[in-house]
């Protein structure tokens, strides 16, 4: 298992009120991601536990092309990977950020 | 999220089931994925965890009644039993002594006792069929609904069996020990796990609908569970002695009656249905109408 | 005097010496080692039928208990390498040299034995090629075969599955060789005569029915999101984009779940009738919903699928079906007709590079080409034109004689940025040169070669090869869909984003699709009980596919 | 550690003036005077698996009790006694419907627990999975003789599926309860209440757990104290406010 924390400045807030919401499940090449608006409008936490080691430098490059498309200002998201491909992780993270949205 | 009637209760995870299943926007979750009630153990054999542990429980309405529900998400950890996910099911399951609801819904997706946690999940087992005979004393229906990828396996299965009413889908499964598992300890020759029609045919939902071991037989979309749970929570049978000798008498029937079959084909034969090797293939509609001639399927002896 | 009959007098001395073990022409399952010890000559090129799907199996043990006294140095020429007993052979020494296609699950120990040096490698072929070749120098001088039936005459009865035999009968029979082939019965009166019997020379009737491997059957439980997601750009970026209507389609879950899209998606944006409507393919089951809906016009086919034959049968209008009703395949036919008569191949890959070579040769597994290398070029004998096929070709060349304008046939790879375990699919150099290199092979084992494609679709864009014009926008195209691989972060940005502006990489959102729609719901079915329920209960999955 | 008991010395301790309990195929029933009224025991010995007719032979036996306690007007108590195998493995029990037949004995024994039959488990032997949950596990207080070995997968079979080395399992079994076989495992798990004492008569012990039966089902409170299941009492306590809360 490997820890992972990446800390983004933002724009601007995600638009919605929700509070919280979870997508996806935990499962081989499957994560989950629960994502909670609690942190100042201009700033965004992923953080990662990952069952597969080693891959640090792809979930910086994921998050960090997340966090510009999405703008996902005021969010603390936390992930639970069992070892998603990067473009699961990509598709999780929007589908996480339109429930947020709604 | 699409209309019920067009999700897949297979396809669905435990939470879009949950949200499909009760009244729109009704549900309520206890111990909710942001408190992050995750399994202490897991970490310990180097497996990711979930935020819910597996298992969604909480409260909603189902056609304005009000109801408890828990929803196995059967692609983590094959919806095993660990020390948190159980206990929410036991917590769930005492917090309807105390409220009273219309019913406790559980819809099962469980591949049985988790490994890495084998002892909690064991005793939680226990504790789950000791409060379900504790809310069915109190009048209260709890309902098992299986129609998961996972099935209703091992412990799973008993819980299932102390329910008062159980529906299930054809992708379903109810048993103790698993077509794997039986191979594993007998060989192939005594069970063959890779024939799936076989595995269907020992286990699956036609045979347990055709037998009695499951109270209705419903097509694998969200609607048709919904409608199955409404229609068996207004039926549910007392969990008194008359009932269990009532469930005595039809079991030993079954062993007298059927003990010597090899095969689900067989006993569905001497059921008297006239085409039985023409089951599997059957469709919902006209399985249903086949199930509807078998008097043996219906029963309050649960 | 030249003798000129030299080798007819060999093919009757054999013949005799197998007569002991025959009753006619039938000979018993119990004998068939002691015909094949009568009938082969060491050294002899023999042919074993057998490829991805159907297989002589029973021959094939038969063969591998031959005693390698007396039958030893075998040059086997065959089609695929895919029972153990097709290298057991390799390992008694009855069979010294190999030229083969396909190899799926023995790649492995293939893979092995041509580094321990147990196999003296001709060439790894198309199926096309090797079959070309049992016509100018691979003639085998015994072929055996597999079929469903045989009547005492020998007049052969293949069943759906007719494959690789008529080809395989045509080069061994016509030019002084023996043909046996194994079949599950012997009948009265086959139901028809794919091999006239005069062609047929020994009989056997297996001791079971001969395997078939169901290869093209795609469950549909398990297609992903992100494989829908490629496949609506497949649809919406080619198919509509250049009006495909005669294609192939590799064997992956891509394919298949474009198949699944057509009724669905397809039908959403009003292509109905105006792509995908012939076919040169395997009676995929995923292509029922297809089917049903109206979508295809016809499909010729390499070989059957296990359970597909009762479908197929009600569905003349669609399939190549004999008097019987049965489906008729054939591989050469139809491998022919990929090559010349389709526009556009599309299918997955493992690997591909910087340039575009593409390769399922990893470093520990040599799985063959059969026929993607075949259908996924561009062939440059084709003379007709398509609407398709010149616009392809008016992509590629910008300057000319429009008169003198070759088109060009759409090779399309269709895969996700990352394998199975994470392994990257993009890669700077293909394992296929690290395993040409170790074994010595003059041509690393590419499957398609960068010339030929002209797009490959990931989860993160449509890379079209046609538009680019030099070799450095080239591997920007490339590097620009191949997602977060070490090759994908190698890209120069600003030069993917120029290429993006131009129309060489269309990322989802240029094409209007929001990953977010990519939704398994949109799948005309998510189950093999789905694709039994389209067909009416006429598809008949095999047990391992079922779950009721 | 001492040998463990045999069935028969456990009925000639709890039982001193004499019994009519038997043991056929496996499967253990009748009863004996006890406390001035009577005992039923109802069982497993010989390392017996439980199929479909073993747990109908059982169940049958708790509904005897059970009716017989109607008539009578007092609740004889119920000893379960186990040392058995897992539930059969068999495709014959599968199809037969071992999970209807093992819930039904279960629900037999709960049945009786709520209509005032005190139930005891003791578990002397071996007991595992589906056999162990519908016999022993279902009763309202669970004892153990010292040499009892409760399991739901021994290790090996552990490693197989977790894919973890033996010797690895075997050295976190040390400090983990939860998920490894033996008795005093079950024991931290709190599925088992007591351990007693063989040197002393059991007729004793068994009044005295008899006489001081806990309310309700206090496991995961035992597992919290004595550390096996560190948080499951405070989980479902939490489900139980939250509930209560709205």
């Amino acid at each position: 298992m490997e820890s992972l924390t990446f800390r983004h400045t933002i724009q601007k807030p995600l638009p919605g009120t929700k509070r919280a919401a979870i997508t996806g499940v935990v499962a081989s090449g499957n994560l989950e991601v629960l994502l909670e608006r609690v942190l100042p409008p201009d700033a965004c936490e992923v953080a990662v536990e990952t069952a597969i080691n080693g891959y640090g430098d792809v979930w910086e490059a994921v998050v960090a092309d997340f966090v510009a498309r999405a703008q996902p200002g005021g969010l603390r998201i936390s992930i639970n990977d069992g070892g998603a491909r990067p473009d699961t992780v990509s598709l999780r993270l929007l589908q996480g950020v339109r429930l947020m949205e709604a | 999220m699409a209309a019920a009637d067009a999700v897949s209760w297979y396809e669905a995870s435990a939470r879009q089931r949950v949200a499909a299943f009760l009244d729109a926007d009704s549900f309520e979750e206890f111990v909710d994925p942001t408190e992050r009630a995750m399994s202490p153990h897991l970490p310990l054999f180097e497996l990711p965890r979930a935020f819910d542990d597996g298992i969604v429980v909480g409260r909603g309405r189902l056609d304005g009644r009000p109801v408890l529900v828990a929803a196995q998400e059967g692609r983590f950890m094959g919806g095993a039993f660990g020390e948190v996910h159980g206990a929410k099911l036991v917590g769930l399951l005492r917090a309807a002594l105390d409220g009273k609801p219309s019913a406790v819904l559980i819809l099962f997706d469980t591949g049985g006792v988790r490994l890495q946690e084998a002892n909690a999940g064991e005793t939680a087992i226990a504790e789950a069929m000791r409060a379900i005979a504790e809310v069915r004393a109190a009048g209260i229906p709890v309902i098992g609904l299986i129609g998961g990828r996972a099935g209703a396996y091992g412990g799973g299965g008993l819980i299932a069996g102390t329910c008062a009413r159980l529906a299930v889908s054809e992708g379903g499964r109810i048993s103790v020990s698993g077509p794997e598992v039986i191979e594993t300890n007998r060989g192939a020759e005594e069970f063959d796990s890779r024939d799936r029609a076989l595995v269907w045919r020992t286990m699956g939902g036609k045979h347990r609908r055709l037998t009695g071991g499951a109270d209705a037989y419903v097509a694998d979309t969200v609607a048709a569970f919904r409608e199955a749970a409404l229609d068996l929570i207004g039926r549910a049978p007392a969990f008194d002695r008359a009932t269990l000798e009532a469930e005595q008498a039809r079991l030993e029937a079954r062993i007298a009656r059927f003990g010597d079959c090899r095969d689900g084909a067989e006993i569905w034969a001497r059921l008297g249905i006239n085409d039985p090797d023409a089951v599997p293939a059957m469709t919902d509609a006209a399985f249903l109408e086949t199930a509807a001639g078998v008097p043996e399927a219906s029963h309050d002896a649960r | 005097m030249p003798d000129w009959r030299s080798e007819r007098a060999a093919r009757d001395a054999r013949l005799e010496a197998g007569r002991a073990f025959a009753e006619g022409k039938v000979v018993v399952a119990e004998s068939v080692t002691d015909l094949l010890e009568a009938v082969l000559r060491p050294g002899d090129r023999v042919c074993l039928e057998g490829d991805n799907q159907k297989q002589a199996d029973c021959l094939a043990r038969g063969l591998a208990a031959c005693d390698p006294e007396r039958i030893h140095d075998l040059h086997m020429v065959q089609s695929g390498i895919v029972l153990p007993e097709h290298l057991d052979v390799f390992e008694t020494g009855v069979a010294r040299r190999l030229d083969y296609s396909y190899s799926g699950p023995q790649g492995a120990r293939i893979a092995k034995m041509l580094y321990g040096g147990k196999i003296a490698l001709g060439a790894v072929h198309t199926y096309l090629e090797l079959f070309a070749r049992y016509f100018v120098d691979l003639t085998p001088q015994v072929a055996l075969i597999a079929g469903v039936s045989a009547d005492r005459d020998g007049n052969l009865y293949t069943g759906p599955n007719t494959e690789d035999t008529p080809t395989v009968v045509e080069a061994t029979h016509f030019k002084n060789g023996l043909v046996i082939a194994q079949v599950n019965e012997i009948v009265e009166r086959v139901p028809r005569v794919d091999i006239p019997g005069d062609r047929i020379d020994f009989v056997v009737e297996a001791d079971t029915p001969f395997y078939v491997e169901p290869l093209f059957t795609r469950d549909p439980a398990a297609m992903t999101e992100t494989q829908i997601l490629i496949a609506m750009m497949a649809i919406k970026g080619i198919y509509a984009e250049y009006g495909v209507k005669r294609l192939n389609h590799g064997i992956g879950f891509g394919t298949a779940a474009i198949e699944l899209l057509l009724p669905t998606y397809g039908e959403r944006l009003g292509l109905k009738g105006t792509i995908a409507t012939h076919w040169a393919l395997n009676p995929h089951p995923t292509l029922i919903p297809a089917i049903e809906s109206g979508w295809v016009k016809q499909v010729h086919c390499f070989g059957s699928e296990v359970g597909m034959d009762r479908y197929i049968r009600e569905r003349p209008d669609v399939f190549f079906t004999g008097s019987d009703g049965s489906l008729r395949s054939n591989r050469a036919f139809c491998q022919t007709a990929g090559l010349y008569a389709c526009d556009m191949f599309i299918g997955a890959t493992l690997q591909i590079d910087l340039m575009g070579h593409s390769s399922t040769v990893t470093q520990s597994r040599v799985a063959g080409f059969g026929g993607a290398p075949n259908m996924g070029s561009d062939p440059h004998g084709r003379r007709h034109p398509s609407d398709t096929w010149m616009k392809a070709g008016r992509e590629a060349q910008m300057s000319g004689d429009p008169a003198l304008m070759r088109g060009r046939k759409l090779v399309v790879q269709l895969v996700e940025t990352f394998g199975d375990g994470l392994v990257p699919t993009f890669v700077e150099r293909l394992d296929a040169m690290e395993l040409a290199t170790k074994t010595g092979l003059e041509l690393a084992p590419v499957m398609i070669y960068a010339d030929d494609v002209t797009h490959i679709v990931t989860e993160e864009g449509i890379a079209n090869l046609l538009l680019c014009r030099d070799a450095d926008e080239r591997e920007q195209a490339i590097r620009g869909v191949a997602g977060y691989t070490p090759v994908g972060r190698g890209r120069d940005r600003v030069k993917v984003e120029a290429l993006r502006a131009r129309g060489v990489i269309r990322r989802p959102e240029d094409l209007g699709i929001s990953p977010l729609d990519a939704d398994r719901s949109l799948l005309a079915a998510r189950s093999i009980k789905d694709l039994v329920h389209w067909s009416g209960g006429l598809y008949e999955p095999p047990a391992k596919f079922r779950n009721w | 550690m001492p040998g463990k008991m045999t069935l028969d010395q456990i009925l000639a301790s709890l039982f001193p003036a004499g019994h009519s309990v038997g043991v056929t195929d496996g499967l253990i029933t009748g009863e004996g005077p006890f406390g001035g009224g009577r005992l039923v025991v109802v069982g497993l010995d010989g390392d017996t698996p439980l199929g479909v007719e073993g747990a109908l032979v059982l169940s049958r036996a708790v509904l005897d009790a059970i009716k017989a306690g109607e008539s009578a007007g007092s609740r004889a108590p119920i000893l379960v006694a186990v040392d058995s195998d897992s539930q059969r493995m068999s495709r014959r029990d599968e199809l037969l419907g071992l999970y209807e037949c093992l819930a039904h004995l279960a629900k037999t024994l709960l049945l009786a627990d709520r209509l005032g039959h005190p139930t005891v488990g003791l578990i002397y032997g071996h007991s595992a999975a589906g056999a162990f949950i519908a016999t022993a596990l279902a009763t309202r207080v669970l004892a153990a003789l010292p040499g009892a070995h409760p399991s739901v997968m021994d290790l090996p079979s552990v490693a197989r599926v977790t894919k973890l080395p033996l010797d690895r399992l075997e050295a976190m079994a040390t400090s983990t309860p939860v998920f490894a076989p033996g008795l005093d495992n079950m024991v931290a798990t709190g599925a088992v209440h007591a351990v007693l004492d063989p040197a002393q008569p059991l007729d004793g012990q068994l009044s005295a757990l008899i006489a001081d039966l806990p309310a309700g089902d206090i496991r995961d409170r035992l597992g919290r104290a004595r550390g096996g299941r560190p948080v499951a009492q405070a989980i479902a306590e939490r489900v139980v406010r939250q509930a209560r809360g709205g």
